[in-house]
């Protein structure tokens, strides 16, 4: 008998069906994980299984625990089966903590909410978990508050939570993704330890293929609300039967052809940058202190050159960014475009900043929600010294949709009216308006899906071999910078560690930590041979 | 923590030494002389130079200005022109009445809001949230004067339950004293509680929509244990904020009601001041009811501390 | 739409209805003395019955709102006026001296009692519609400002807004491109109950003989000049407490529904 | 029952009323805790205080007083000619600060006899010397106590001062070593309730004993319709009357003042602001003096001849002036009567409601006003018409030689003459619009006895008041 059984399970919500007929079960000790694209219901399953459903939520259908039905309960009984049962690690560790109580307090109160040991127990209970996650007492006392740990402890604390009482299942909803690689391989292998060690069943929710690949027993593929594809890892990866399972692993290693750089010829040259950020007094009359975000920077990009850059979450790649478009000066340094300094005294030089234009990450947060699309791309209008009116600036808002592949029509919208993929190609027509000569891609991809990231990627490199484009690419995705760049630079905390040719750091890393990064982040097997 | 209490009573007190150059300011520019105030209609102009001199204002502004900051720093707010008491004699007396009152009406709408806020938060969207808030936006609504009106309509002329108004004084013991606060304090903290419980509500709406609380619940408490075990203190710390308004808001603002009541608070204090030309009363209450509130703010921000651990360690 | 949108808007515009009349018609002239007339309860010439003098006091009610709207508008208007550019500035200058110095003014302002400065103002330059228009507004600069500056603040790490500087733009005309229709919203909805907030302190003021100085009506003080015949004219006290009560409630229920209605989150939620 | 609780509006700054104007001082003092050489009664006759009798020179300027014997101040020292000579010229002093200091300018010198004689020698005879000694602040003080004075009486009435809760109430105990008749009361309880709403809350609660001057003359019909009040409607030396500022245009101009007088309709302004209580006046004098002459047809309510006289001065238009409102209810309440009745006949009257401060700032020592609405409480003091710099700005030789004449007559019929005389140059010259004369409105349980029914001056006599078992 399976520890979860779900048959044919269906949800709706104010009347929008959201689940349907999902089958899926989980056995003690084996990892289940369930994939798809964004939107298709993952989370739901979970919710569905703990009972805390959105209000307006119906649900039909059969979902057992060690074959009693979890539907329709007392919630009483509810409450006494989670938490104790049932685990649950949630996606976000920056908030599924409460701020005001200590660590010890939030995992003991696991123990003690069950009754079921008295508190001193309860208290060495806890203690041995948060060792059990790497979190041991000596060093990270149980009167820490969350906002004292980093991300990974903060993640690690929720786990410690959701084991404490060694529930028979776990479900974890995308554990890792706030994580950067390092941290985020260390979870995964304590998640792996403790289903080997206490025999939990783990039903495990991502989106990161190459993680589902390398963990989980069993594969679950849903898209809009069904279950597409299910079966045993091996056997999946290598007969995928559905279209969308292949088109997914398919996207994930997507690659891309870049044409042949031209002739080195220098364009953005940074020589021993260095950014400073005050940090508060640590007592009233000393100095304030200092974080070099950015430390003694060096490197030069050629024109029409592809550069990436990599490191872990909060090595200075945005600092850096920021410096070369002029949006913060720099204590030590300098920066030239063109030969041009991107600072003249302490006001950012116009002049040079009209040939930069940087595209973010985050495709919705980029845009003023109020205005629409035409006066959103023409923004950068505003560097130049007589910019275009009337049908000129119509036409050019039209060639640069037709470029990225929307239509002139859509000018007229605004941006919540778009997909996310569109999002980003609206954000690169705004780079591209001005016809700039360097544009700086900073995480420009990370928060997309993976077929929405494919398709980028193939815009860029289609771009590249129209527009000659030179850019700087910033990314924690090694995979993809892999494939989008000539050149990269390998950062950790504010130093540029490594830098070279991109396939040549990829196989022969040189620098130790260029190698932890790239051990520490999973990658997709070959995949798609002897299709059925 | 300490470093973060410092910079916090630097910025305070440039804070108060600012008010106090436009409270002065503010109030010398008022038309009215104290000395002909007091002697009327007949007095006769060597009478008035005669009193001026005798009060001290014949001294420069700037001069006087510099008395009164002075005497201030060491406890000496001067002496009343009116009064001829000192006025920090009078301000002491008078907060025997306003300071308790303030408590007793912050306390009664305290305990008032707090119940009827997480009561409509539990069931937010149901009957019972829906008249708590139809409750509380007539609680704003009503003018506290006005409703001081009916309360002694009501409870002192028709049933006689309570005096009309008046101090009975702590001599006879808390009990009387308190009695004869009541009506006022009805009257003060309704419009307060009506705020204070839609603060409640909806910071507490805020805290049930966090991952957190869902974490809790993965946990296996109960919705009502997961409330009260991960809301309410969560939910502090806006509800401090609008108790620390609504404290020095109490102190200052219940002139109105003072004067409905006809209690001898600090409130009417100034105001009699202010129409006697009493100015150094004014002044200094003013400069009083400034410090109090900054004062309190600056608690309110240490409370804060106290309930929220990320504070704390904010060097 | 939302209840509480619908009903405010009703209560709202109700009042404003009667004081936009009330330029063209009153059943009466609203100034009118008929002294032995006086005192009338509610009937059917006098709908809302006469005043002490003999004054028609449905008449009154009406131009009344007139007092009370203006007071509470332009007040509400020299907060914005003088709040939101101050609140702007600061966010834009974050951590800067000025806007040290903006907020600490602002903080300074908001410690101060203002009913006791409303009285000391009015007390300095005469009572009057226009200097308790001045006592309220002032107080109502902070609030605009605070709420300005701390959304600002939050819109100013948006990606958006580092786009418009990648694209060369000053700060002021971000701030007035990008962060101002940003925050209109809260502001709107901040104006509604700073504007209800503005009729209760005319009353108060008016009530105290701070406010509009007769013969114009104020709904504060027919509340004052009727307290002391509450025991025999109840109608004196009720009808003009039940105006302000009506247009308080309507407005925060508009100010309400307004929020639920313009915040996107609850839309989106809803969609 | 032998304690009584007394409510007032105002409470009184201090309590010394020799340095202050407060009337509310008085009431709470005068002949309670000081007396004077003189005292004014119920009935407003001036009688023998401390001063068991006196002699007056031929020719009027020497006053030679006899003391009482065996009188002690309440901290147990004796009251001598000493301490009237030491009160006299305290009043009179380079540095004094004596609100009525006008009273004493006559005064050339104070000599002590013996210790229970004294001599005052006059600069002029005066016929108002003993009446103005009967003033308040013309209370015989001791030297020993005057440093506090103010917060700590220290006189020779019946009854000592006990405590002050400020804002809130003043009690005085019975003085078991007082020269005279021992009073009923054993003490007495003075609380100051300035909002009218409060005051009739605070009665109808049985909060308080006796309201002295009632604010609210709306409330009582419904106090006589109660059998636990009686209502005491008396008068007082309050001429309320449209001051009008007589040397700024255009109210320099006779006719302008003559269509003033007309527009008004005084009863309407009694009915309307003071509920009906209130006696109608075409002069500035008290109705209930014997010298009174009743002028009120001489300014009758003719809407239609004050427009005609607007038109003959040169404003068939009207005109816009000010109307300064101090705060009591006669002015706030009366004031807007009378906007509305000048409105009638095409004068804008903008009112501008004030506070005292303002209005002694502004009206009387700057003289920035058109109009005003005052209640002038001092007693007797048509003598203010002779002073030119007053705030009305009026200014007659014939008015001001009358005055001169009047001041060193002593014949009461003569003087009955050209105070008459007096009253109707005023009425004929318009100086200002006179509306009434304000009641003296007291509300007390209906136990309470010997409570004055008019206020000759602000006073609260305790020695006649007792319950009526
Ligand atoms: N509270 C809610 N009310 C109504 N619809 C909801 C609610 N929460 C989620 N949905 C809808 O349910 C669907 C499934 O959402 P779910 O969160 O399970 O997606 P997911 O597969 O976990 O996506 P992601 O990878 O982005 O986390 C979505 O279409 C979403 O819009
Ligand atoms: N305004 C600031 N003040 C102080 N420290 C800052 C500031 N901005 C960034 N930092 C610090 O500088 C370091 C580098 O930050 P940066 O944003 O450049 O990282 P990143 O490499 O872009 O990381 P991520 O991948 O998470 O975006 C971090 O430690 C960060 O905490
Ligand atoms: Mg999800
Ligand atoms: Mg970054
Ligand atoms: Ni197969």
């Amino acid at each position: 008998m399976n520890l979860l059984q779900i048959k044919n399970l269906s949800l709706a919500i104010h009347d929008t069906p959201i689940l349907k007929r999902i089958n899926l079960s989980v056995a003690a000790g084996q990892i289940v994980a369930v994939t798809g694209e964004s939107g298709s219901g993952k989370s739901m399953i979970a919710l569905a299984v703990m009972q805390l459903l959105p209000n307006g939520a119906e649900v039909d259908g059969e979902l057992r625990l060690d074959g009693q039905n979890l539907l329709n309960r007392p919630e009483a009984e509810m409450c006494a089966l989670r938490g104790a049962a049932i685990g649950m690690v949630f996606q976000e560790p920056m908030t599924a903590l409460n701020p005001v109580k200590t660590i010890g307090d939030q995992v003991m109160e696991t123990i003690l909410i069950h009754k079921a040991m008295p508190p001193a127990k309860a208290r060495v209970r806890a203690e041995e978990v948060l060792a059990r996650v790497g979190l041991p007492t000596d060093r990270y006392p149980m009167t820490r508050y969350p906002h004292e740990l980093s991300g990974g402890q903060r993640q690690r604390v929720v786990i410690a939570m959701a084991i404490a009482l060694r529930p028979r299942l776990l479900i974890a909803d995308e554990p890792t993704t706030a994580l950067d690689v390092t941290t985020q391989a260390q979870i995964l292998d304590l998640l792996k330890g403790l289903v080997s060690e206490y025999g939990m069943g783990l039903l495990m929710i991502t989106h990161d293929l190459a993680v589902v690949a390398d963990m989980a027993d069993e594969i679950v593929v849903m898209r809009h609300g069904e279950v597409v594809e299910t079966g045993v890892t091996d056997h999946l990866l290598r007969h995928m039967q559905h279209a969308y399972t292949r088109m997914l692993f398919e996207a994930s290693g997507h690659q891309v052809n870049l044409p042949v750089p031209p002739e080195p010829r220098p364009l953005l040259e940074v020589d021993n940058v260095v950014r400073d950020y005050r940090l508060p007094r640590k007592r009233l009359f000393d100095a304030p202190g200092h974080h070099r975000a950015v430390n003694q920077v060096s490197f030069t990009l050629n024109r029409g050159e592809r550069l990436g850059l990599v490191g872990e979450s909060g090595c200075g790649k945005s600092t850096l960014t920021r410096a070369i478009l002029g949006l913060e000066e720099v204590q030590n340094g300098r920066i030239s475009l063109d030969g041009q300094p991107v600072f003249t005294g302490h006001k950012p030089n116009l002049a040079v900043r009209r040939k930069m234009q940087v595209v973010f990450q985050d495709p919705y947060g980029s845009f003023n929600p109020r205005h629409r699309v035409a006066r959103l791309i023409t923004e950068p209008f505003h560097l130049l010294d007589t910019s275009p009116t009337g049908s000129e600036r119509q036409d050019r808002v039209a060639e640069m949709l037709t470029a990225v592949g929307l239509s002139p029509d859509d000018a007229s919208r605004f941006i919540h009216e778009f997909s996310g993929g569109q999002r980003q190609r609206i954000a690169i027509a705004r780079a591209l308006i001005i016809r700039p000569e360097l544009i700086l891609f900073d995480e420009a991809v990370s928060a997309l899906d993976v077929s929405v990231r494919a398709q980028i990627l193939d815009l860029l490199a289609e771009l590249c071999s129209i527009y000659d484009l030179t850019y700087l690419f910033i990314s924690h995705d090694l995979s993809v910078v892999r494939t989008i760049t000539d050149r990269v630079l390998v950062m950790q905390d504010g130093q540029i560690v490594e830098q070279g040719e991109t396939e040549q750091v990829f196989s022969r890393p040189q620098h130790p930590y260029t190698r932890t990064l790239i051990d520490a982040a999973p990658s997709l097997p070959e995949i798609g041979q002897g299709a059925a | 923590m300490l470093r973060y209490a410092l910079k916090r009573l630097l910025s305070l007190t440039l804070s108060l030494a600012v008010a106090s150059v436009v409270i002065f300011a503010v109030i010398e520019v008022a038309p009215g002389d104290p000395a002909s105030f007091m002697l009327g209609v007949n007095a006769q102009a060597d009478t008035l130079a005669a009193l001026r001199a005798e009060l001290g204002l014949d001294v420069s502004k700037v001069e006087r200005y510099f008395n009164w900051v002075g005497g201030m720093l060491v406890g000496d707010f001067g002496t009343s022109y009116t009064y001829r008491t000192p006025v920090s004699q009078m301000i002491a007396d008078r907060l025997w009445v306003s300071l308790p009152l303030a408590l007793y009406a912050l306390t009664l709408s305290t305990l008032i809001a707090f119940p009827a806020g997480i009561y409509a938060a539990a069931r937010r969207g149901k009957p019972g949230d829906v008249a708590v808030m139809g409750a509380t936006q007539l609680g704003i609504a009503v003018p506290n004067f006005w409703f001081a009106m009916m309360l002694v309509l009501v409870f002192a002329i028709n049933l006689r339950w309570f005096n009309a108004g008046g101090f009975a004084g702590w001599e006879d013991g808390v009990w009387t004293g308190l009695h004869s606060l009541t009506l006022p304090a009805i009257a003060l903290a309704l419009p307060q509680a009506a705020i204070l419980a839609r603060v409640m509500r909806s910071a507490l709406l805020d805290i049930l929509a966090e991952d957190f609380m869902r974490t809790a619940r993965a946990k296996g408490l109960s919705r009502r244990q997961a409330l009260w075990r991960h809301g309410v203190r969560n939910a502090l710390i806006p509800v401090l904020t609008i108790i620390g308004l609504q404290f020095s808001f109490l102190l200052a603002g219940s002139i109105i009601i003072e004067q409905v009541f006809y209690l001898p608070g600090l409130g009417r204090l100034v105001f009699q001041a202010i129409s006697a030309r009493d100015l150094i009363v004014v002044e200094s209450v003013v400069m009083l009811l400034v410090f109090a509130v900054i004062m309190v703010n600056f608690l309110v921000d240490l409370a804060y501390a106290a309930v929220d651990p990320r504070l704390r360690s904010r060097t | 739409m939302n209840r509480n949108l619908i009903l405010g808007a009703a209560l709202s515009s109700l009042v404003l209805l009667a004081a936009l009349v009330s330029f063209v018609w009153t059943p009466f002239n609203h100034a009118a003395l008929d002294i032995p007339a006086k005192l009338q309860p509610p009937n059917a010439q006098h709908w809302f019955g006469t005043d002490h003098f003999g004054r028609d006091m449905f008449s009154m009610i009406m131009v009344g709102a007139r007092t009370s709207i203006a007071v509470a508008l332009v007040a509400v208007g020299i907060g914005m006026v003088l709040g939101i550019p101050m609140g702007l500035t600061a966010a834009a200058r974050k951590g800067s001296w000025l806007d040290e110095f903006i907020m600490r003014g602002n903080d300074v302002v908001f410690a101060f009692p203002s009913l006791v400065i409303a009285i000391l103002i009015t007390a300095v330059f005469g009572a009057g519609a226009i200097n308790a228009i001045i006592a309220i507004g002032i107080f109502n600069i902070p609030v605009f400002a605070r709420i300005t500056r701390g959304a600002a603040l939050s819109l100013w790490e948006r990606e958006f807004i580092l786009a418009a500087r990648v694209s060369g733009k000053g700060i002021a005309r971000i701030s007035a491109e990008h962060i101002l229709p940003n925050v209109a919203n809260l502001l709107i909805v901040q104006g509604t109950i700073q504007f209800s907030l503005g009729i209760l302190a005319e009353a108060g003021l008016s009530y105290v003989g701070l406010g509009a100085q007769p013969p114009t009506p104020s709904w504060g003080r027919m509340l004052a000049d009727a307290q002391t015949m509450v025991s025999f004219a109840p109608h004196l006290a009720l009808i003009p407490g039940v105006a302000i009560i009506v247009t308080v409630l309507g407005l925060n229920l508009l100010g309400d529904g307004l929020r639920d209605w313009l915040d996107p989150r609850i839309r989106v939620a809803r969609a | 029952k032998s304690d009584i609780i007394i409510a007032m509006q105002l409470e009184p700054p201090h309590l010394d009323p020799t340095s202050a104007a407060a009337q509310a001082i008085d009431s709470v003092v005068y002949t309670n805790i000081f007396e004077g050489l003189t005292r004014f009664m119920g009935d407003g006759s001036v009688v023998p205080g401390l001063a068991e009798s006196w002699e007056i020179s031929e020719d009027g300027t020497v006053y030679t007083f006899k003391l009482r014997d065996g009188v002690i101040f309440h901290d147990g020292t004796t009251m001598d000619a000493e301490d009237v000579k030491f009160s006299l010229d305290r009043a009179t002093a380079e540095d004094s600060t004596n609100a009525q200091k006008a009273l004493f300018a006559g005064i050339e010198s104070v000599e002590v006899v013996d210790p229970l004689t004294v001599q005052v020698t006059l600069k002029d005879p005066n016929g108002n010397f003993l009446f103005n000694l009967a003033w308040g602040d013309a209370v015989i003080v001791a030297p020993e106590s005057i440093e506090n004075i103010k917060t700590n009486p220290v006189g020779t009435g019946a009854f000592t001062f006990a405590d002050w809760v400020q804002g809130d109430s003043i009690t005085l105990n019975r003085n078991p070593d007082y020269w005279g008749d021992q009073p009923a009361l054993e003490t007495a309880t003075f609380k100051f309730i300035s909002d009218p709403t409060a005051a009739f809350a605070a009665m109808m609660a049985e909060d308080v004993d006796v309201f002295d001057n009632f604010p609210a003359p709306e409330n009582l019909p419904q106090f006589e319709a109660d059998p636990r009040f009686q209502v005491l409607v008396g008068s007082t030396e309050g001429e309320t009357i449209l001051s009008t500022n007589n040397k700024q245009k255009p109210f320099d101009d006779i006719l302008v003042r003559q269509a003033l007088a007309h527009a008004i309709d005084r009863q309407a302004i009694i009915d309307g602001a003071m509920f009906g209580y209130g006696t109608p006046i075409g002069t500035h004098f008290a109705p209930h003096n014997p010298a009174y002459i009743d002028l009120t047809g001489n300014s009758a309510y003719d809407p239609e001849k004050a427009k005609a006289l607007l038109a003959e001065a040169g404003y068939p238009d009207g005109f816009a002036t000010t109307l300064h409102l101090p705060p009591p209810s006669y002015a706030r309440r009366g004031g807007e009567i009378i906007a509305a009745q000048l409105a009638e006949v095409g004068i804008k009257a903008e009112i501008i409601n004030v506070e005292w401060a303002q209005w002694l700032e502004s009206v009387f020592k700057g003289k920035e006003f058109g109009l005003t609405i005052v209640s002038h409480t001092e007693p007797m003091d048509i003598g203010i018409y002779a002073r030119p710099d007053y705030y009305f700005q009026y200014e007659s030789t014939d008015f001001q030689a009358l005055m001169d004449t009047l001041n060193s007559t002593t014949d009461p019929d003569e003087r009955t003459r050209l105070l008459g005389e007096a009253q109707r140059l005023i009425a004929t010259d318009y100086v200002n619009g006179y509306l009434f004369q304000l009641a003296k409105l007291g509300v007390a349980k209906a136990g309470v006895q010997g409570l004055w029914e008019n206020a000759p001056t602000a006073a609260i006599d305790l020695t006649a008041i007792s319950w009526d078992e």
